[in-house]
């Protein structure tokens, strides 16, 4: 589904991507970790070209993502259209929702489907209120942003990206931006979606959601992937120090604040 | 008829040709706003766009404007060109000039809108697949509009009043009407205070209008 | 005033002298575009009531179009840039009263002049003191930037400013109100101010000039020239600029055949 | 010597004079921003303060001010207040013009910024036992300063460029140095290039400078 | 100390006071609680007149704060400086902090008593200096406020307010936009000054802290005093059944997490 080829990413003198390679299969659902500043976000935004890379290769479906390399090694940028159709099919969902406030909750869902697809309004009405009652919030369709808790924006969100029928969803730390008595209703749709098998990247900082989610676990640190696994090896027996050394600082908080029992 | 030192008669006798200034001076207000904001949102995309020469001539622009006197453009582009052989008429003019300085200041104002909508949002549309230019019309622009309308309403004020300048190329708007009127009857009182009065209530009632409008954009956003 | 050495204006070449001159250009539209200073009363300006140009530059045009067979179009301009706008070709000529001085020459082509006018003191009523141009010497002296007054003061010694207004009446505006003592204009001006405010001002002294006035042509519009001085000769002789002229000034000013 | 369409020679010639013209229009500029933020300051105070008396009137003065064209208000200073007996200087003029015009725009630029002041800081300030000057002098202003520098250095380049309109009660500075060297020597382009570089210059001078204190005081600000 | 006899306020239609009278001796510490709403901001703004009050006394050292009450029923003026004066003995501390960001944590110590008291900028640092290390932020005089944690900023605020020298504190939750690790901080303080003796006026909803700072604890509901009376008697047998109502719903969430320790 989506092959990333040793890819690196600078901000000026800061390397953040240090040749960064992972392979997702179709109904996959993988979890990135990693402490802060590793290079999770900017990995997840390189894959649908939000960033664009320095080097290496994304390829999402077949095709190249903003960059191809040449034989030559040198990269060439993928043009606008063809870009924009390839983005069309990758919902990303972000830590701020980024949800359009000047549109209803409706507005928002409908928006991708209108603009982006060119249905028509009734076609992406019917869809829009289908995916808004999925997440929870049939009664909500009329809401501006302004008028939703953090957890029912976040919902409106994943049902925006949904509406583009995507076929890889991409989740920057869907949760970490809401009061722990949100994160729950969020987590228990994204559950939801990997059971229905929709291919996934989530990058989140909840533990137990992880395990319970993940087909596989992947762990950044300084720009590397340094240790993949399924959930239950990186959790129970990571083999690098690193992997250890982060999971023990991580899951002390975790231990102590169980993440809210979903579904 | 006396009203302290304005003879109300000889105010009503100069009434007509002041008010066919004062419709010259919308007239000009209404063509300086439509092709400034016009001006104004492409400089604007032109100095947040990604390409250099597009981001160096937008500043260009808005540096010489917003540097020299209006008057002074209103000259150049009177005689200056005249002389390079461009005869422009004094409409012509008075609109080009009125519009290419509102347009400067127009250009500033949508710009920092612009840049006052979160990042994400520009993110969120581009990765629905968006082009960047539907995610402006779309998203940014709708949201920077209501941000807009304060700084707006006051630049189209500052046209209008501008408008007075273009007397200097024998435009007749209210201004120019009142001074023709001051070298025909010679009596400068009445004259300019009815002008005066004109301009306050056209100005007036345009803020009207705008805090109005964005009275009105507050309530149906649902916040 | 500037100090600096007058050159020739940068008069433009025109497009090519091979086109059609301007004259030819006129009959063919049946045109003939004529600039003028709109505040410069009683030669032309506007009514306040109908907004209509009025004065006798009006008059008198009128009647040199019908000669020449062609419509007159006036183009109203600043008085400050009226050279300027002559030569940057914004219309043909200049009909606005203006007076044939060696500066002038310098730019531009006049016709032969229609009006005999000078230059004249006035001052606020009862004020004494102001009978010949040396008595200007040490005083503050107003006109209208770009008027015949600004270059013949130009030429004078010992004046202690000369006071440039963008229209003639703010500077009896001035007068009037003490800022100057007196205002330097050709007689004719002056006698339409002084009859709006009766009893206000006076004009004192000596004629200051003698000052023909013309109607400005570009120097390169030899042949424009020609049509227009023939007419004008036409109308000094029939008495059609007497008629005009006791019409706006209730004597005749104008000039006599030769 | 010749520069494009541009005569250098000519250009020397008339510097000087442009140059003095230039000296005015700083000399009024200065002027203008000294009474203007003076005025501008009590304006803001008053249309802030708890006396209503007071306060209607400052909405008087920013109301008519902003609503009516400079030129106008300069005429009426110039000639109708003579004609009412108080005959002024032609500088004088300028100077009360400028910053009378200017101290509507600074009043609400200053009011803007200390209404943009949390209201706790004036809280804090008058239960420590302040008195609402103190408060106003040492914890509000002080704090509205920062926010209030880019627009006030946007006020300062308009008062600088409306300086130009003075040349119609024939105060001679650099706009009216230009015309009337073009009207001596009918040269429009040499004349108007330069003083459009000249006032150019002087814009970017002050932006420079105030762009400079802006990054001074963020610096100083510890954050 | 303060006596407020009968204060009633009203916001345009809404009474926000409702004759509330209460009297503090000197040395006492007096913990306001109350649903949100109630009126305790209002109140303990009235008492150094931050806001004025529509009818009643508040006599404070003797004299009358803001407005005194004549003997036919209407109140006057008390004028400006007088005010300012009696201000100037009532230190008040804020729940939103209210630090002058211009200033460092010492100019903000050091403001009142330079600017208000008049002393010389020697003698009010020394003092400053030794309040800082008297809330145990000696080593942050130089200090921006932007550069202090919330807990930090808090106490900083307290010992501007003690740098007047007050004869009365009053706190306006004064912990309550804290995040939960830095509240003890700030209530350590407060118990300091308390055990030295201060007279204090607290507004909290920290009602382990309540119970064991005050010497009364004073329930207020739709401006009016409910209930007063020592926390033993408040907290174990209330009653007033709102007052009863009141605290079982607080303390539901106040047994599950427990304020921290503090001293
Ligand atoms: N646009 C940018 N310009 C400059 N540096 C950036 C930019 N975006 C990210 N960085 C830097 O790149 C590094 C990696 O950032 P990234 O957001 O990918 O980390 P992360 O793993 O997502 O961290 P977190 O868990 O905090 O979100 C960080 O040091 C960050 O400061
Ligand atoms: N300046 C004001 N203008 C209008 N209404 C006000 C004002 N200040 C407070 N109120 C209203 O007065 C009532 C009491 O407010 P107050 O802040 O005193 O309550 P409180 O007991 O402190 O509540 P909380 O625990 O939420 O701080 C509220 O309904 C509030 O909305
Ligand atoms: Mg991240
Ligand atoms: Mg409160």
């Amino acid at each position: 589904m989506v092959k990333a080829e040793n890819v690196r990413k600078s901000f000026g003198k800061l390397q953040v991507l240090k040749g960064v390679s992972l392979e997702v299969k179709q109904g996959e659902v993988v979890v990135i970790i990693g402490p802060s500043g590793s290079g999770k976000s900017t990995f997840l935004r390189c894959i649908n070209h939000l960033e664009s890379i320095d080097s290496g290769n994304v390829i999402f479906d077949g095709q190249p993502v903003g960059f191809k390399q040449l034989a030559n090694g040198k990269v060439m940028p993928v043009k606008g259209k063809e870009l924009c159709q390839l983005r069309s099919r990758i919902g990303m969902v972000f830590q701020r929702f980024n949800l359009f406030p000047h549109m209803t909750a409706l507005g928002n869902v409908m928006e991708g489907p209108v603009t982006v697809l060119g249905k028509s309004k009734e076609e992406a009405r019917h869809l829009a209120e289908e995916l808004l009652a999925k997440v929870g919030l049939a009664d909500k369709a009329e809401s501006f942003p302004s008028q939703l808790s953090g957890g029912q924006q976040q919902r409106v969100a994943i049902a925006r990206a949904l509406a583009m029928k995507p076929k890889l969803m991409l989740f920057d730390e869907p949760t970490s931006a809401l009061d722990p008595e949100l994160v729950g209703e969020v987590l228990s749709v994204i559950k939801n979606l990997a059971s229905e098998g929709m291919t996934m990247i989530i990058v989140t900082h909840e533990m137990g959601f992880a395990r319970e989610v993940a087909d596989r676990v992947v762990f950044m640190d300084e720009g590397k992937i340094i240790e993949t696994g399924t959930p239950e090896q990186i959790f129970t027996t990571p083999r690098h120090p690193r992997t250890r050394e982060f999971l023990s600082s991580v899951l002390r908080g975790y231990e102590k604040v169980p993440y809210p029992q979903v579904g | 008829m006396q009203l302290g030192p304005l003879d109300i008669n000889f105010i009503l006798q100069i009434l007509p040709n002041l008010l066919l200034g004062a419709v010259m001076t919308i007239k000009l207000t209404f063509f300086a706003i439509v092709f400034g904001t016009l001006i104004g949102l492409f400089v604007a995309l032109a100095k947040i766009s990604g390409i250099k020469i597009l981001r160096w001539l937008g500043g260009l622009y808005t540096w010489v404007i917003r540097g020299v006197p209006l008057l002074l453009q209103l000259m150049f582009l009177y005689y200056g060109l005249a002389f390079a052989g461009i005869v422009l008429e004094e409409f012509t003019v008075a609109v080009i000039g009125l519009s290419v300085c509102g347009g400067a200041y127009i250009a500033e104002i949508i710009r920092a809108g612009i840049l006052s909508i979160d990042k994400g949002q520009m993110e969120a549309a581009l990765s629905m697949g968006m082009t960047y230019s539907q995610a402006m019309r779309r998203v940014i622009l709708p949201q920077a509009y209501r941000r807009l309308l304060p700084p707006m309403g006051n630049e189209f004020i500052t046209l209008m009043k501008d408008s007075a300048l273009v007397s200097v190329i024998c435009m007749t708007e209210l201004m120019r009407a009142a001074m023709l009127l001051q070298n025909a009857t010679f009596r400068p009182v009445e004259i300019f205070v009815t002008a005066g009065l004109m301009y306050l209530m056209m100005t007036t009632v345009f803020t009207t209008i705008f805090d109005r409008l964005e009275r009105r954009l507050a309530i149906s956003d649902g916040d | 005033g500037s100090a600096e050495k007058e050159k020739p204006a940068a008069t433009p070449e025109p497009a090519k002298q091979a086109e059609k001159n301007t004259w030819e250009l006129v009959k063919e539209k049946g045109v003939l575009v004529a600039g003028l200073d709109d505040t410069f009363a009683p030669m032309g300006y506007r009514d306040e009531k109908t907004n209509e140009l009025i004065g006798f530059d009006i008059d008198m045009a009128e009647e040199l179009g019908k000669r020449l067979g062609v419509k007159i179009q006036w183009q109203p301009t600043q008085w400050d840039g009226v050279i300027l706008a002559l030569d940057s070709k914004r219309f043909d000529v200049i009909i606005s009263g203006m007076t044939v001085t060696e500066e002038r020459k310098k730019s531009i082509n006049f016709s032969i002049p229609y009006i005999n006018d000078g230059l004249v003191m006035v001052v606020k009523k009862g004020t004494t003191g102001f009978n010949t141009a040396e008595d200007l010497k040490g005083k503050v002296v107003g006109t209208q930037a770009g008027s015949s007054g600004e270059e013949a003061l130009k030429k004078m010694q010992g004046l202690k400013e000369t006071k440039l207004y963008k229209t003639f009446p703010d500077a009896f505006n001035d007068l009037q109100i003490g800022r100057i003592p007196v205002v330097v204009v050709d007689a004719m001006t002056a006698g339409h101010y002084l009859s709006k405010r009766p009893g206000v001002f006076e004009v004192v002294g000596e004629q200051l000039t003698k000052e023909p006035m013309a109607i400005g042509i570009r120097k390169t519009d030899v042949e424009l020239k020609e049509a227009i001085d023939k007419a004008i000769a036409e109308m000094q002789k029939d008495g059609t600029l007497t008629r005009i002229s006791m019409k706006w000034f209730q004597k005749d000013i104008t000039t006599k055949a030769e």
